[in-house]
């Protein structure tokens, strides 16, 4: 039984059938890549996992319970974490408090009222972001305006923010999407050193199969709306039907 | 001290000593002088400097802090200000129970209009909230006369059936607002040579508010509840990925705006017992807006300063006419003098409108961050080049 | 049912009012994204170009008649038109009396330098600003413009009438009778709205302008100057606005606020209507002016008191609360 | 132009108090200042005149302080006098008020209460104004005039026509010159019976707020009385701009009179589309459909145009009033001629009603010997004059209002020069037009003990 269980999960948009029969079984401290080409349904599919869509027909279960009809931050209370394929942090807001935000939402929940303390006598949680922000080689940026950084810091920013919740999953949407080769290296290692340091399931949709293989115990190929193959990296890789999908649709 | 950090008392000791001396500081010129024009140290006049001012900061945190744009604050600024007359005429007329109740019932109006209006976000939420306060302001002139008084306003009558209290004092008269015996209307004059100075009790009840307001809305920018704020206004997608519900935050935000609103419309009542229906028509929601944009909206003390101004035009600008000017000017030769009057004629007086608009868009040109900016800039070449990477303490939530 | 029939002509006639100071308006803020307060300002101004021109052509000479005396028992001043002088009394008095007709001449050029100068010297410094500053300097801008005009013509309205041909009623049935001018404005306010729509749909500059709507960025990027379309876009709504204003003349005499009661309303009309939706504005002017003549009835303003005081902001509501973006919204413009 | 010094005050102040750093109480305490708010001690007094300068009646507000302006020059025996030649009480000499020569200072009520009161708190506050006269709207005086009683000043109202002012809201220390709603009714009623017959059915459309419903129930009552029907009345929104939802049922109704309970803007507005529909040509039961606006004013004619040919209303006075109706209205063409020469243009009524404010409260001082508002308010009360160009006059005690003939008059159908909108159709005797002061019109207020202030 994995933490996450998707089944027979189905979604229509008008006419066309953009999810159909989508079973998934995520383990628990595993990084499962799901991989497909351009339309195959990967993003409508986590938008169906974050509470974004409701899907038709199927059910989704996190942990023994089931997502569907939660919003997305009822699901982020039940520990899972999303990074977005373009990075989305507070960007009016500094490196720190950006930080503090998730920390809040994990101590106190969806809603509490703190109207009149002042942040920084939160020494436990200032010192916990700190820490993150040592963890994820930025805590020199931590009074900047974070629109100001770069689109690789945005993303570490955002995946520290995710991380300092502590989420049992964690879902990455295209995370080294667009980014230079040394830079993806970088964010690869760093997921690396998360899955060794944490107990942490991970969930990840990528393009890039040098990340996918790096990082991926199991592999989930997606294409025109179903799951084609579910299974370990090197039987993905030769395997038949998955060129056949990506030869077949993109060339 | 008070638990700000060492930049916000700074600031609440400035704003605090200004609102204070600001009989003195209102009033520069001596009174006989031609410039005695340019005096704002009478009582009521800065009482509403002081009242907008709360209104302003209430808005700001808001507008400032969620960047949700309300079109219709005035309405509870209005309710303040019937709840407060109607406590008047039926309880007693210390203004305690008047604000108390003020603040309550805009509260109460805030939590349904901002439940209904923050279900849409942006442009949608402004005309939802607009709408309300026209309806409010529109039945309150019309059908709902019996409890508003229409068109003339709440007012006070001698047949007040007023509980704690007698309907008219001794001589016949309406009694006066108080607070616990000192009236409101009660002022002393203080001569210091040529100048003079009047000292208003009604203003310090309304200082003395209005500073309480101002370090309550410091507290809430600092707290992680502002920041949240702050967090809505910049992204609400990751706002919900990070498990926060933005809903009850601005629902908050909007309920203390509104509180605050109330505040200023019972203050408002309480220097000058009168609930008039224009107070929330579209134009007085309209003023806050350009008040707290023309201060510095998301700035502390921004509003503050854009409300005194525009209030300083209206009541001001407005009363300098032709004889003043010709009094001003009255040194000049015949010829020039007429001439002098005659270019500035326009602009004051009757057409102290056309000032505040040319002022309007002078601001937000050359000053991007309103008024808050022009003061930092005018700081900065004080202070010379020196390092500015930490921004004037009134600053930090910008834009 | 006359009654009925009577108030739906009627809710057309204001509706085409709202339709087209709404779809002015929609152009520049639901399309361009810029709050304009101004928008009021543009549609006063049409109407006092038509003032104005009525003024030129009553630029009169003065004869000293003995006979008659003025108030203050001194010799009458007789004026006289120079029109009247040149063209002989008739001709010059059809002149005069065609001069809101005439006034749409004159006013598109000086809407349309209006609205470049606008654009150029003001606006185009704030698409990028936050809404709160163009609010600010649109609304300061239509103070002024208000003030300008009050300095000049006084807060008095001021009568523009309609030629006596297009002034009388118009039986339209038994029982139906009709102000022929606002039947013309009906019929004017379609005409313009069907060229707007149809220049945007039919013209490549309409192409690209809707294209750059959608997605300034790419456009900018395929090379195209939208911002000198967006300055021509500018120009085209400042005339509409103008010409709004110019034919409403007659309806009701022009004052110097006619803006600003006019602003709230427009906006609330292309928010109904759905951001970034021209057909939303215009359906939304007609369904709001019918709503309100309706809501005006007798019937009904004793069935729920005060109802015709706020019918606009109530179906506002409504709507707001039903369809999330207004009738016909796009979606992400200024949620 | 007439110099000014605004700044009396501080002369007084420093007058009064000499030595630095003294602290003593104004405004509230009697022992300095003779006993009453802004008591004058100076060489000059100070009087607020607080119209409305932007919004709607600016036109109205800005023509009244023309009037005040001139009654203040007059006051001070500057130009040549106007109704002081012709009033028929000759306390005042042109020397100022008790010798204290009149300045003034103006503010903006923007036709808000809010503001008006703002405004004339300021001129109690700062300038320390002794009396405030002027304003354009019933609204704006009631709230003014409370404001005025509670500060002990005197308020001398300017155009505000509601049955309110001096009925349920009344006060001790205001007084008003100009007509009410129940007067324009009283005088209207028998004209339009003879004009237009005691067989009419009428249709009101009210403007929805205080002032529209008491003349709407006035004139009702007064048309009802003499036979007419009331077929209809509909409340109209203020702030509307097009009244053909309004003015369209008018025309299937059955109804032959439409009375128009508009003022200022939407007075215009009413109008103008009304004719628009057709209804001045328009015959109903066999006979002229007729429409009717109770209260008229110039500048509204003005803004009319054309529309306004042949339509009754009522108004408190108008600058013809000498010239054709006798030497009864003895006072007008003095005032026409010196406000038309300065000016270049007759003044309103709103100009005349405010003009003879100013002169009745100067006299009333001079009468009384004091400027305490007790004093001005007992030699207002009960007091008879002629020579202001309304014919003779009395402020009644009861409920200080001016009780003077009424004037019936119609739109001008062939006007003699542009300032002539209007023709005089009658005069209404005084008697006609005099109520009860418990009128059930006028109940429900008390006008309180005249407030001193300090």
């Amino acid at each position: 039984m994995g933490i996450l269980e998707v089944k027979d999960v189905g979604k229509r948009f008008g006419g066309l059938k953009a999810l159909s029969d989508v079973n998934l079984s995520v383990r628990e401290n595993t990084v499962h890549a799901i991989i497909g080409p351009n339309g195959a349904g990967k993003s409508t599919l986590l938008n169906c996992l974050v509470g974004k869509l409701i899907p038709d027909s199927g059910s989704v279960m996190f942990d023994g319970q089931s997502v569907l009809g939660r919003t997305p931050y009822e699901i982020n209370q039940m520990g899972i974490s999303r990074v977005f394929q373009t990075p989305e942090i507070f960007g009016d807001l500094t490196v720190m408090e950006n930080m503090m935000i998730p920390c809040f939402a994990a101590r106190d929940g969806s809603f509490r009222m703190h109207a009149i303390e002042n942040m920084m006598n939160e020494k436990e949680m200032v010192e916990q972001a700190e820490q993150m922000l040592i963890d994820v080689n930025m805590i020199d940026k931590r009074g900047m305006h974070s629109a100001a950084m770069s689109r690789g810091d945005k993303r570490r920013l955002e995946m520290a923010m995710c991380l300092i919740q502590n989420p049992k999953l964690l879902l990455l949407d295209e995370p080294t999407a667009g980014m230079a080769r040394a830079d993806t290296n970088n964010t690869i290692d760093l997921l690396k050193q998360i899955k060794e340091e944490r107990d942490i399931t991970i969930a990840i949709i990528e393009h890039d199969m040098h990340v996918v293989f790096s990082l991926a115990d199991r592999i989930t190929v997606l294409a025109q709306g179903t799951p084609l193959v579910e299974d370990d990296p090197q039987n993905i890789k030769g395997h038949p039907k998955v060129r056949e999908a990506y030869l077949g649709e993109a060339h | 001290m008070f638990g700000l950090d060492k930049k916000d008392t700074s600031l609440l000791a400035l704003v605090a000593i200004l609102t204070l001396a600001a009989p003195f500081i209102l009033n520069p010129f001596p009174t006989n002088s031609g410039l005695a024009q340019f005096n704002a140290g009478y009582p009521d006049l800065m009482q509403r400097f002081v009242i907008f001012g709360i209104f302003a900061i209430g808005f700001n945190i808001l507008f400032g802090l969620t960047g949700y744009l309300s079109f219709g604050h005035a309405a509870f600024l209005g309710i303040g200000s019937y709840s407060a007359v109607w406590m008047f005429k039926l309880l007693s007329m210390n203004i305690i129970p008047a604000i108390i109740l003020s603040v309550l019932i805009s509260g109460i109006f805030a939590v349904v209009i901002g439940y209904i209006s923050l279900r849409r976000t942006g442009i949608y939420f402004s005309i939802l909230t607009l709408a309300f306060a026209q309806m409010s302001f529109a039945l309150a002139y019309s059908v709902l006369t019996p409890l508003t008084n229409g068109e003339t306003g709440l007012q006070l009558t001698l047949e007040d059936p007023r509980v704690l209290g007698q309907s008219a004092t001794a001589d016949g008269s309406i009694p006066v607002t108080n607070l616990f015996g000192a009236e409101m209307r009660s002022s002393f004059d203080m001569v210091v040579g040529p100048w003079s100075f009047t000292f208003s009790v009604g203003y310090y009840v309304c200082a003395i508010a209005m500073l309480l307001a101002f370090y309550l809305a410091i507290r809430i920018f600092r707290s992680p509840f502002g920041m949240m704020l702050r967090a809505i206004k910049s992204n609400q997608t990751r706002m919900n990925y990070t498990g926060l519900n933005p809903k009850p935050y601005t629902l908050a935000a909007f309920v203390i705006s509104g509180m605050y609103a109330g505040l200023a419309g019972g203050l408002l009542a309480s220097m000058d017992p009168l609930a008039g229906a224009e107070r929330m028509q579209w134009t007085a929601s309209g003023e806050v807006v350009l008040m707290t944009i023309l201060g510095g909206a998301g700035t502390l003390i921004g509003p503050v300063l854009g409300a005194g101004m525009i209030k300083y035009f209206e009541n001001i600008f407005s009363k300098i006419n032709d004889n003043v000017l010709h009094g001003w000017f009255s040194f000049m030769p015949d010829g020039l003098e007429d001439l002098v009057v005659t270019i500035i004629h326009p602009f004051v007086g009757k057409g102290w409108h056309l000032t505040l608009g040319i002022i309007f868009m002078l601001v937000v040109i050359f000053l991007p961050g309103g008024l808050v900016e022009g003061g930092q800039r005018i700081a900065k070449a004080f202070r010379g080049k020196k390092a500015d990477d930490n921004k004037s303490a009134s600053t930090e939530p910008a834009e | 049912m006359d009654a009925f029939l009577l108030q739906t002509l009627n809710g057309l006639d204001k509706g085409s009012a709202y339709a087209l100071i709404a779809l002015g308006l929609t152009l520049i803020f639901g399309t361009l994204g810029v709050v304009n307060f101004a928008h009021g300002a543009l549609f006063m101004i049409g109407a006092f170009c038509s003032v104005t021109l009525q003024r030129i052509l009553n630029l009169s000479y003065e004869t000293v008649d003995p006979s008659k005396t003025d108030f203050l028992g001194n010799p009458l001043k007789v004026k006289t038109p120079y029109v009247e002088s040149w063209f002989g009394p008739e001709t010059g008095g059809a002149i005069i009396e065609w001069s809101v007709p005439l006034a749409i001449i004159f006013a598109i050029p000086v809407m349309l330098a209006i609205g470049f100068s606008m654009e150029r010297g003001l606006i185009k410094h704030f698409y990028k600003r936050p809404h709160a500053d163009q609010i600010l300097v649109t609304f300061g801008l239509a103070i002024v413009l208000q003030e300008i005009i009050k300095y000049y013509y006084g807060a008095n309205p001021i009568q523009t009438p309609a030629p006596e041909a297009l002034s009388g009623v118009a039986q339209l049935a038994e029982g139906i009778v009709y102000p022929v001018w606002r039947i013309v404005y009906f019929f004017f306010a379609i005409a313009i709205i069907g060229a707007v729509f149809a220049f945007l749909q039919f013209t490549t500059f309409g192409m690209v302008v809707r294209a750059g709507m959608a997605d300034r960025e790419t456009v900018g990027l395929l090379g195209i100057d939208i911002d000198k379309r967006f300055t021509l876009m500018f120009g085209l709504a400042a005339s509409v606005a103008g010409l709004a204003g110019v034919m409403y003349g007659p309806i009701n005499a022009p004052n110097y606020h006619m803006g600003m009661d006019f602003l709230v309303l427009s906006f609330v009309v292309v928010v109904v209507g759905g951001m970034g939706s021209l057909p939303g504005a215009v359906l939304a002017g007609f369904l709001l002016g019918i709503l309100e003549s309706f809501a005006s009835m007798k019937e009904v303003i004793t069935l729920i008191p005060g109802i015709n005081q706020i019918i606009i902001y109530l179906v506002a509501i409504v709507i707001l609360l039903t369809r999330p973006r207004g009738l016909m919204g796009r979606k992400g413009v200024m949620e | 132009m007439s110099k000014t010094n605004v700044t009396r005050r501080g002369v007084l102040k420093t007058g009064a108090v000499a030595g630095a750093g003294l602290a003593l109480p104004t405004y509230l305490s009697a022992a300095s200042h003779g006993g009453y708010t802004n008591a004058p001690t100076g060489d000059t007094v100070t009087l607020g005149f607080n119209v409305p300068q932007t919004g709607p009646y600016a036109e109205e507000g800005l023509d009244e302080l023309r009037a005040f302006e001139l009654a203040v020059q007059h006051l001070n025996g500057e130009g040549d006098g106007g109704m002081l030649n012709t009033f028929s009480s000759k306390a005042l000499n042109g020397a100022g008020i008790l010798g204290k020569k009149v300045n003034f200072v103006t503010g903006d009520t923007q036709t808000k209460s809010d503001a008006a009161r703002a405004s004339a708190k300021s001129m109690i506050e700062k300038d320390g104004a002794i009396m405030i006269s002027g304003g354009s709207s019933s609204g704006v005086a009631v709230a003014v005039q409370g404001l005025c009683q509670e500060a002990g000043i005197i308020f001398m109202a300017g155009l505000t026509h509601s049955n309110d002012t001096t009925g349920k809201d009344k006060k001790a220390n205001g007084f008003r010159h100009f007509f009410n709603a129940y007067m324009s009714a009283a005088a209207l009623a028998p004209v339009l019976n003879k004009l237009y017959g005691s067989d009419r059915r009428a249709y009101h459309l009210t403007a929805d707020y205080t002032w529209g419903w008491t003349q709407q129930e006035s004139i009702q009552a007064a048309t009802e009385a003499m036979g007419w029907e009331t077929v209809n009345n509909v409340l109209t929104p203020l702030a509307s701009t097009d009244f053909s939802s309004y003015i369209a049922p008018v025309l299937n109704s059955g109804a032959d009179v439409l009375v128009l309970n508009h003022y200022g803007g939407n007075m215009v507005n009413s109008l103008t589309n009304a004719v628009q529909f057709g209804l001045r040509e328009k015959q109903v039961n066999g006979k002229n459909f007729e429409i009717v606006v109770p209260l008229y004013s110039e500048l509204m004619a003005k803004g009319a145009g054309q529309n306004i040919k042949g339509i009754v209303g009522s108004q408190n006075w108008d600058w013809k009033l000498e010239n054709q109706m006798g030497s009864r209205y003895i006072g007008t063409n003095a005032f026409v001629k010196s406000f038309g020469e300065k000016y270049g243009f007759p003044p309103s009524q709103a100009a005349q009603t405010c003009y003879a404010q100013t002169l009745l409260y100067a006299d009333a001082v001079t009468r009384a010997g004091s400027f305490n508002p007790c004093a001005v308010a007992e030699a207002l009360e009960g007091f008879e004059f002629d020579g202001l160009g309304n014919g003779p006059t009395l402020y009644r005690a009861d409920d200080h209002q001016c009780f003077k003939d009424v004037l019936v008059v119609r739109g001008a159908e062939n006007p003699g020069n542009e300032f002539e909108l209007v023709e005089i159709v009658e005069a209404t005797p005084v008697e006609q037009v005099t109520y009860a002061p418990d009128h059930p019109m006028f109940a429900g207020g008390a006008l309180g003990t005249c407030n001193p202030g300090a």
